[in-house]
């Protein structure tokens, strides 16, 4: 029982961690989508995110105007890849694709130009993001670990579910969330009652940016505290495969997320009990679950009507 | 057939900016270090004769991977920076398949000592090694190539230096549990575990060492939690010998007020409250070693082994947080390490104590 | 039309201008840290031409991205995203090795039956993601991504077997037997001073290309494949069995992939490393399909180039060059082709043309 | 006609010499329009004259190119769709401008949504939407989705989006396209009720039947040019005709008499489901005879669509067997009806009729691009498909005669159509199903396509009409069945038909 709830505790620290990152990227992924465009450069501007929140909390000794700077990067990227889609009719698989190749070679060069290396310089524990709860738990009896355990996360872990709790009511509560929802799905209806498609999908793809940036930046503000070349490896993917198992409603993402994060944490507790399986094996369980739950539960999902097809304007 | 023209034409147009650069490159030759070492290569210009040109090949894991790699070439620059005579550089190797590749790239342009970084490139290191006999190598963690007439193979105990982190551990841990998380299994990796276990066993026999591999060196928020079900299991010291993973267990024991002890570089700056000590692997000190050999023509084959008795292992400078205890604990394992009335033993199977349950 | 200003007007112009500004973007970043874009264009061609050697090495590097720029260009005519490239080619090299290594078998036939071992799994894993779709709608680039990391994983744990692995202390598979290699003939190797690893690979690649464009433009199969990619419900109003062709594009997309792995294998890599992060060739065949316009003689030719600013670019470490600025560069070239339709080289006003 | 509400002292709309052009093809050459409070003025017009360019214009959806636009006599300049809004304007849209996973609510206020601070107030959005609704006599459920409600249904929430927007002055393109008769009169109604409370009414169209029932006054436009605005009152439908086309027009279809040959479709007892897997078809029974044409009346949604879809392959029945010359074809792929006799002119030509980027010459193998002549060994003979496609275009009058290698996408609707008839055709199968097969085009058009079909059937053919045009079906057709509810609920002969009739049946009314 004792390990049982030791072992509870684990995989609630293990999902909440996995699922920020992703979580943040995958409601920015959401935006993108829901508004009609495809952006599959999130990894990219997770990465440019992940790169620049670490350098600027390192300059400035500030946290929270690094995650920030994080996010404001990541929309940078997604401006370009704005621009393309919605401007300039761009395919927007194409401009994805290269904003993820131009985004970890920006960060990495850029690197190697402010540190000499393709890593930033750890942060010291103040201009990192902090933990909210940090020491308020002992450990000791099985449920104070528990506690502890549960708690012991960061504070842009709590920030994720208020995020979210933004961006669902932003979704379905506002009248912005409304015209945006319309433009995935019938740009031409909007544009006929005055609604200016293309700011719209502008004003998303720049949102799904700042997200993705913010995602990245937890990866290297919070989980570790330093940039590297490997930090941001397939976590883009994997939110937007969680907005597309989540029917690209955030709050599908996050079921999305909060699955991969816990089959993520089983892994580790799996592989620290005395089962003798292969650790290949016991690697692949969130991707094979997620598969499986895809094809239990969720099935088809809808995907936007207008997603991926640029919409011009009549003129 | 509009497109073949056009295509034609890119090629032609690709031969046209070849001929350029070709042309340009016979004028760059001399700047062609790079900014690091372009100052001291400049000064070494006048003795053009006695430039010794050192290349290195990393594994996959990239120039910057707070391992084997990066120390290498930390220690190359370090020697570039003041001895002028040496011309540094290294090729970044992506896949398994671009050791071969990146070997005869500095073979093509006459380096004289080409440093192969790691035991993934014994394959590669061979091959060329038999083609080139002329050709001077060295290749780190490797000692299947020792045979080889031009090849230094550079051996690190590392089990000493894990050894002597495990003794700090097994003295730190109130708890009487320590941790130990890898990033892979391999047999390199697995002297890591097996040096630490070894280490906290001779000072804590009552001890328990919990183990996990997370297969990934860079998977932190796997190291986190690792490291976070350790702690919860009662361990209250964690080793990790687990690149960017580890960031994730230092982060997990820093955010439970437990001590980390990193490995290969002193970690200590990743969080100086709570990394008690690194298991520093003096990469550097050998590739300059090897380096300085080539330019006194003392260079030999074989094997070169570098453990404490050369400073070729050791914990890291910082000990800040190291009791007196541990400090003396730590320096009368290694007068027993010098005197070999301590052996640390490489595989699982010489710690009948203990089973590595990650090596099997 | 005269024809000077067809040639402005050409697609392939256009990707001309996009390499050119890559470049200048590049140097950009290069000026940035503090590096002469001269000196490192200097270097990077230079490593690309300065002898047979580093040709060969070049195309040796494009052969892969050749075989997937394909496989991806193969998918995108036919209407699906094969971001799962990368999972079949990861699969192929395996199946490649396995039967390299363990299969007793004379040369010639042996390198034969690995190619096919690796088609079939690659193909394998393209049907696995298509059935997915077929049978239960399941979105094909979620289940790529994740059968991209089930193949990561799935090739560790096999390298990993006792009768597969490295008996030294690589965490690699046994090299397989010389009697697998497809590599050229040791005397032309010599004469012709080629790299080593100069095999037969590219053979394969431009037979591949020339099978690819036969099959899409030429055969009943590529007509009903087509048909499917452009407008599902026509095509199945016309009786083509649309669920059946999904499954025969991805097969085929997926077979490439795996054939990619297997020349890869086979002619430069010998063995397969325990990974420790994905090696991206997938998305290096997206990139090499892009820069082709996925027309197999322009994937042929955007592979080439790709290969070689790859090995180029990689040798500007020796400069002390970040060889990241390449992905700086292609990235900012696939950006361009993005949005090439909007440069518009004219030289007069005119009509919209019906380029494409 | 209700005049008496106009006031002729209120302009609310003028357009003056609107001139459109689209690079070098002028849309719009000079057109004058003035609409009077309370008035309904019809523009009246072939397919492609211009009707849509122009309103589309008076809707800020683009700016004209030269020409002015006045409002309750001021100028103003409309350049986009939420100015028109402004100034009264609004615009039902032939192709209904609707959010199908959104609520009727929200497709209502989208655009001028009730906010409460940042919130969205849908408590009074759904109160207004109730409120325009009695005003209107426009019951409709504000919750339900759009996706799941009919067309006619659909059209009323377009109409109320507009009058939420506070139109004075409504536009309705083409809005009686796919309604019954019962639904247009119930809209002619709802028309003469909004002019009767002072709105006007712009109503486009080229059905000269619509005209005379409710407008007012008339615009014509022929090319792209302004011919006459008439009173509608002073003329007769067959002035208007001649108006609009420029020539005299014959509307009744030459048919020679029947001669019924063997039972080829024989369909019994079928059940369905529609794609939310609710039951649409209720043992629906049809036989079409060679040399007939069996004319399917019906309001879209009655499982008209589903019943071609089985037939055709392309859905699977849950019950009931289709018998085309005696084989059962239920539950076989698409490839095995066209294997044993049957060819079809779909309803959504662009949707499942061709395949838009792919070339008129591959459009026309469509279904047997992988048989001889077309293919050999599974190698396509190019020349074979180009001559054959070549020969096609000569003989069915497809232009441009020299698109055979460019894609279909690049034709005319009307040609998309004579592809797709002359590829049907060229088939040369014993059934022949035609789904609203003159949707869309213009006049000329139309005759062409009738006459196609006509000849399909003096040549031996069955040929299932499917149309929720009533004129087409009883101008075409030698018998009619009724499609209502799943079933075949009543059934004539061609001379025996007329509409109250029909409209009747349509509607679910017994017919004694």
């Amino acid at each position: 029982m004792d390990n049982f709830i030791n072992n509870l505790g684990i995989l609630i620290y293990a999902t909440l961690l996995y699922t920020a990152p992703l979580l943040y990227a995958a409601m920015g992924s959401c935006f993108s989508e829901v508004s009609g465009v495809v952006n599959i450069g999130i990894e990219g501007m997770m990465t440019v995110g992940a790169f620049t929140g670490a350098t600027v909390a390192y300059f400035t000794g500030n946290p929270w105007l690094g995650f920030v700077c994080a996010g404001l990067a990541g929309m940078a990227f997604a401006l370009l890849h704005g621009i393309a889609t919605i401007q300039f009719g761009a395919d927007q698989t194409i401009s994805g694709t290269a904003i993820n190749f131009l985004a970890p070679g920006v960060a990495i060069v850029t690197a190697k130009a402010i540190f000499n290396s393709s890593d930033t310089v750890p942060l010291d524990p103040s201009s990192k993001i902090p933990t909210l709860f940090a020491g308020v738990f002992s450990s000791g009896t099985p449920w104070s670990n528990f506690m502890k355990n549960v708690f012991s996360t960061y504070a842009s872990t709590y920030l994720v579910f208020v995020v979210l709790v933004v961006v669902w009511f932003v979704f379905y509560k506002t009248r912005f969330g409304l015209r945006m929802r319309a433009c995935g799905e019938h740009p031409l209806a909007c544009q006929s009652l005055g609604i200016n498609v293309h700011r719209t999908r502008m004003i998303c793809v720049c949102l799904s940016g700042f997200l993705a940036g913010l995602g990245g930046a937890c990866m290297t503000m919070a989980t570790s505290n330093q940039f590297r070349p490997t930090s941001i490896v397939g976590q883009g993917f994997i939110a937007i495969a969680a907005v597309i198992f989540g029917k690209f409603r955030p709050q599908g993402a996050m079921i999305g997320c909060l699955l991969f994060g816990l089959c993520s944490g089983l892994r580790v507790v799996i592989g620290s009990s005395s089962l003798n399986i292969s650790v290949q094996l016991l690697s692949m369980i969130p991707y094979v679950v997620t598969v499986i739950v895809l094809i239990l539960f969720v099935g088809k999902s809808h995907v936007p009507a207008a997603n991926g097809k640029p919409f011009v304007k009549t003129k | 057939m509009k497109k073949l023209i056009a295509l034609l034409l890119a090629l032609v147009m690709c031969l046209s900016l070849v001929a350029c650069g070709t042309s340009d490159d016979a004028t760059t030759g001399d700047a062609a270090t790079g900014d690091a070492t372009t100052e001291d290569t400049a000064a070494g210009d006048d003795a053009v004769a006695e430039t010794i040109k050192v290349g290195m090949v990393t594994d996959v894991g990239g120039v910057n991977d707070q391992s084997f790699n990066q120390t290498s070439w930390e220690g190359l620059q370090a020697l570039a920076a003041e001895d002028p005579t040496f011309e540094v550089s290294y090729l970044e190797s992506k896949t398994d398949a671009d050791y071969a590749s990146n070997i005869e790239s500095f073979i093509d342009e006459d380096y004289d000592l080409i440093i192969c970084v790691g035991y993934m490139l014994a394959n590669a290191t061979r091959e060329a090694a038999e083609a080139n006999p002329d050709q001077m190598f060295a290749i780190i963690d490797d000692n299947s190539c020792a045979d080889l007439p031009n090849v230094a193979c550079l051996m690190f105990a590392q089990e000493q230096s894990s050894y002597l982190v495990g003794v700090v551990a097994g003295l730190a841990t109130e708890s009487n549990t320590v941790g130990y998380v890898q990033g892979q299994v391999s047999d390199s990796m697995n002297q890591f575990g097996v040096g630490f276990i070894s280490g906290v066993l001779s000072v804590n026999p009552e001890a328990t060492v919990l183990q996990y591999n997370v297969n990934s060196f860079a998977d932190a928020p796997g190291g986190s939690t690792a490291a976070t079900n350790m702690i919860t299991n009662g361990a209250d010291v964690i080793f990790h010998a687990a690149g960017g993973t580890g960031n994730g267990v230092i982060e997990a024991c820093a955010a439970n007020g437990v001590y980390a002890i990193g490995v290969d570089t002193d970690q200590s700056p990743l969080a100086p409250e709570y990394v008690l000590t690194s298991a520093m692997k003096r990469v550097d000190n050998a590739v300059q070693d090897i380096s300085k050999a080539v330019k006194d023509g003392t260079f030999t084959a074989g094997t070169h082994l570098y453990d404490m008795t050369n400073g070729g292992v050791d914990i890291a400078p910082t000990q800040d947080l190291l009791t007196e205890e541990m400090i003396a604990a730590v320096e009368e394992a290694k007068a027993g390490i010098l005197d070999g009335s301590i052996v640390v033993p490489t595989t699982a199977a010489e710690v009948p104590e203990f089973t590595l349950a990650a090596a099997e | 039309m005269s024809k000077l200003e067809k040639i402005l007007q050409s697609a392939f112009f256009r990707t001309i201008i996009s390499i050119l500004i890559g470049f200048a973007v590049g140097a950009i970043f290069l000026l940035i840290v503090n590096i002469s874009p001269a000196e490192a264009y200097a270097k990077l061609f230079s490593s690309i031409f300065s002898n047979p050697k580093s040709l060969s090495y070049c195309v040796v590097y494009a052969t892969p991205l050749i075989i997937l720029g394909l496989s991806v260009a193969f998918s995108f005519r036919t209407g699906v995203f094969n971001i799962g490239a990368e999972g079949q080619f990861v699969v192929g090299s395996m199946a490649a090795c396995v039967v390299g290594i363990l299969v007793p078998a004379p040369p010639i036939v042996l390198p034969i039956l690995c190619i096919a071992a690796a088609a079939a799994a690659g193909a394998l894993w393209g049907i696995i993601v298509g059935f997915l779709k077929v049978k239960w709608g399941i979105n094909e680039v979620l289940s790529m991504i994740m059968f991209n990391w089930i193949a990561f994983y799935l090739s560790n744990y096999i390298a990993d077997l006792p009768i597969i692995k490295n008996e030294g202390n690589a965490e690699a598979t046994k090299n397989v037997q010389e009697a697998a290699m497809i590599l050229l003939p040791k005397s032309w190797i010599d004469s012709l001073g080629l790299c080593n690893s100069a095999s037969w690979g590219i053979l394969i690649a431009a037979i591949l290309a020339v099978v690819v464009y036969i099959i899409i433009e030429k055969t009943s199969l590529g007509y009903s494949l087509k048909a499917v990619g452009f407008n599902r419900d026509a095509a199945e109003y016309g009786g083509i069995n649309a669920n059946r062709s999904v499954l025969i594009a991805l097969a085929i997309s997926g077979a490439m992939g795996g054939i990619a792995g297997a020349t890869n294998l086979l002619g430069i890599g010998q063995r397969i490393a325990i990974f420790t992060a994905q090696e991206s060739y997938g998305f290096q065949g997206i990139i090499a399909a892009l820069i082709g316009a996925s027309n197999p003689l322009g994937v042929f030719v955007g592979g080439l180039f790709y290969g070689a600013i790859k090995y180029g670019g990689s040798r500007l470490n020796i400069i002390g060059a970040p060889s990241e600025v390449v992905n700086v560069i292609m990235g900012t070239v696939i950006f361009l082709i993005a949005i090439s339709h909007i440069f518009n080289f004219r030289l007069r006003k005119k009509k919209k043309g019906g380029d494409k | 006609m209700a005049t008496e509400h106009i006031d002729l002292n209120v302009k609310v709309v003028e357009m003056r010499d609107i001139v459109k052009k689209f690079g070098d093809f002028v849309a719009n050459d000079g057109i004058n329009l003035t609409v009077h409070k309370g008035e309904i003025h019809a523009i009246l017009g072939e397919n492609g004259a211009g009707k849509s360019t122009l309103m589309n214009q008076l809707y800020g959806m683009f700016p004209p190119t030269s020409g002015q636009i006045l409002v309750h006599g001021k100028p103003v300049v409309l350049d986009n769709p939420q100015k028109a809004i402004r100034e009264g304007i609004g615009m039902v849209h032939q192709h209904f401008m609707l959010v199908p996973p959104f609520t009727v609510t929200e497709n209502i206020v989208l655009g001028m949504e009730p906010v409460k601070g940042i919130k969205l107030d849908m408590a009074k959005a759904r109160q207004d939407v109730k409120e325009i609704s009695e005003r209107y006599g426009l019951s409709i459920d504000p919750d339900a989705k759009i996706e799941d409600i009919s067309v006619g249904m659909q059209q009323r929430v377009e109409i109320r989006k507009a009058l939420y927007r506070g139109a004075e002055t409504l536009i309705l393109d083409e809005p009686t396209a796919s309604l019954t008769p019962q639904e247009i009169t119930e809209l002619i109604h709802i028309m003469h009720s909004l002019t009767a409370d002072g709105k006007s009414i712009i109503l486009i169209t080229h059905k000269l039947k619509e005209i005379k029932a409710s407008a007012d006054y008339c615009t014509i436009i022929r090319l792209g040019k302004y011919i006459d605005t008439v009173k509608v009152a002073d003329v007769t439908e067959n002035d208007l005709a001649s108006l609009m086309v420029g020539r005299k027009v014959t509307f009744s279809v030459e048919k020679p008499p029947m001669k019924a040959g063997d039972l080829v479709l024989d369909v019994k007892d079928l059940h369905g489901v529609d794609y939310r897997g609710v039951e649409i078809l209720k043992g629906l029974s049809i036989q079409v005879h060679k040399g007939e044409i069996l004319g399917i009346a019906g309001i879209d949604g009655n499982g008209q669509t589903e019943m071609v879809e089985i037939i055709t392959g392309l859905r699977k029945a849950t019950g009931g067997q289709v018998l085309v010359n005696g084989t059962d074809v239920v539950n076989k792929p698409p490839r095995f009806g066209f294997e044993h006799g049957v060819s079809s002119i779909p309803a959504d030509r662009q949707r499942h009729g061709l395949v838009l980027d792919f070339s008129v010459a591959e459009n026309m193998i469509l279904q047997n691009y992988g048989q001889e002549p077309f293919s050999k060994k599974g190698i396509l003979d190019q020349k074979a498909i180009g001559q054959y496609t070549q020969d096609a275009m000569e003989k069915y009058d497809i232009r441009p005669r020299d698109a055979v290698r460019k894609p279909a996408r690049t034709l005319s609707g009307g040609n998309q159509q004579k592809v797709i008839i002359a590829r049907e055709v060229n088939n040369d199968k014993d059934l022949l199903i035609a789904v609203n097969p003159t949707r869309g085009l213009d006049v000329g058009a139309i005759e062409y396509v009738h006459k196609y079909i006509i000849e399909q059937r003096n040549k031996g053919k069955a040929v299932l009409l499917v149309s929720f045009e009533l004129d087409e079906i009883m101008s075409l057709s030698d018998r009619i069945d009724v499609i209502f509810d799943g079933k075949i609920s009543g059934s004539m002969t061609g001379d025996q038909a007329n509409e109250e009739t029909l409209g009747m049946m349509m509607a679910g009314g017994k017919v004694q």
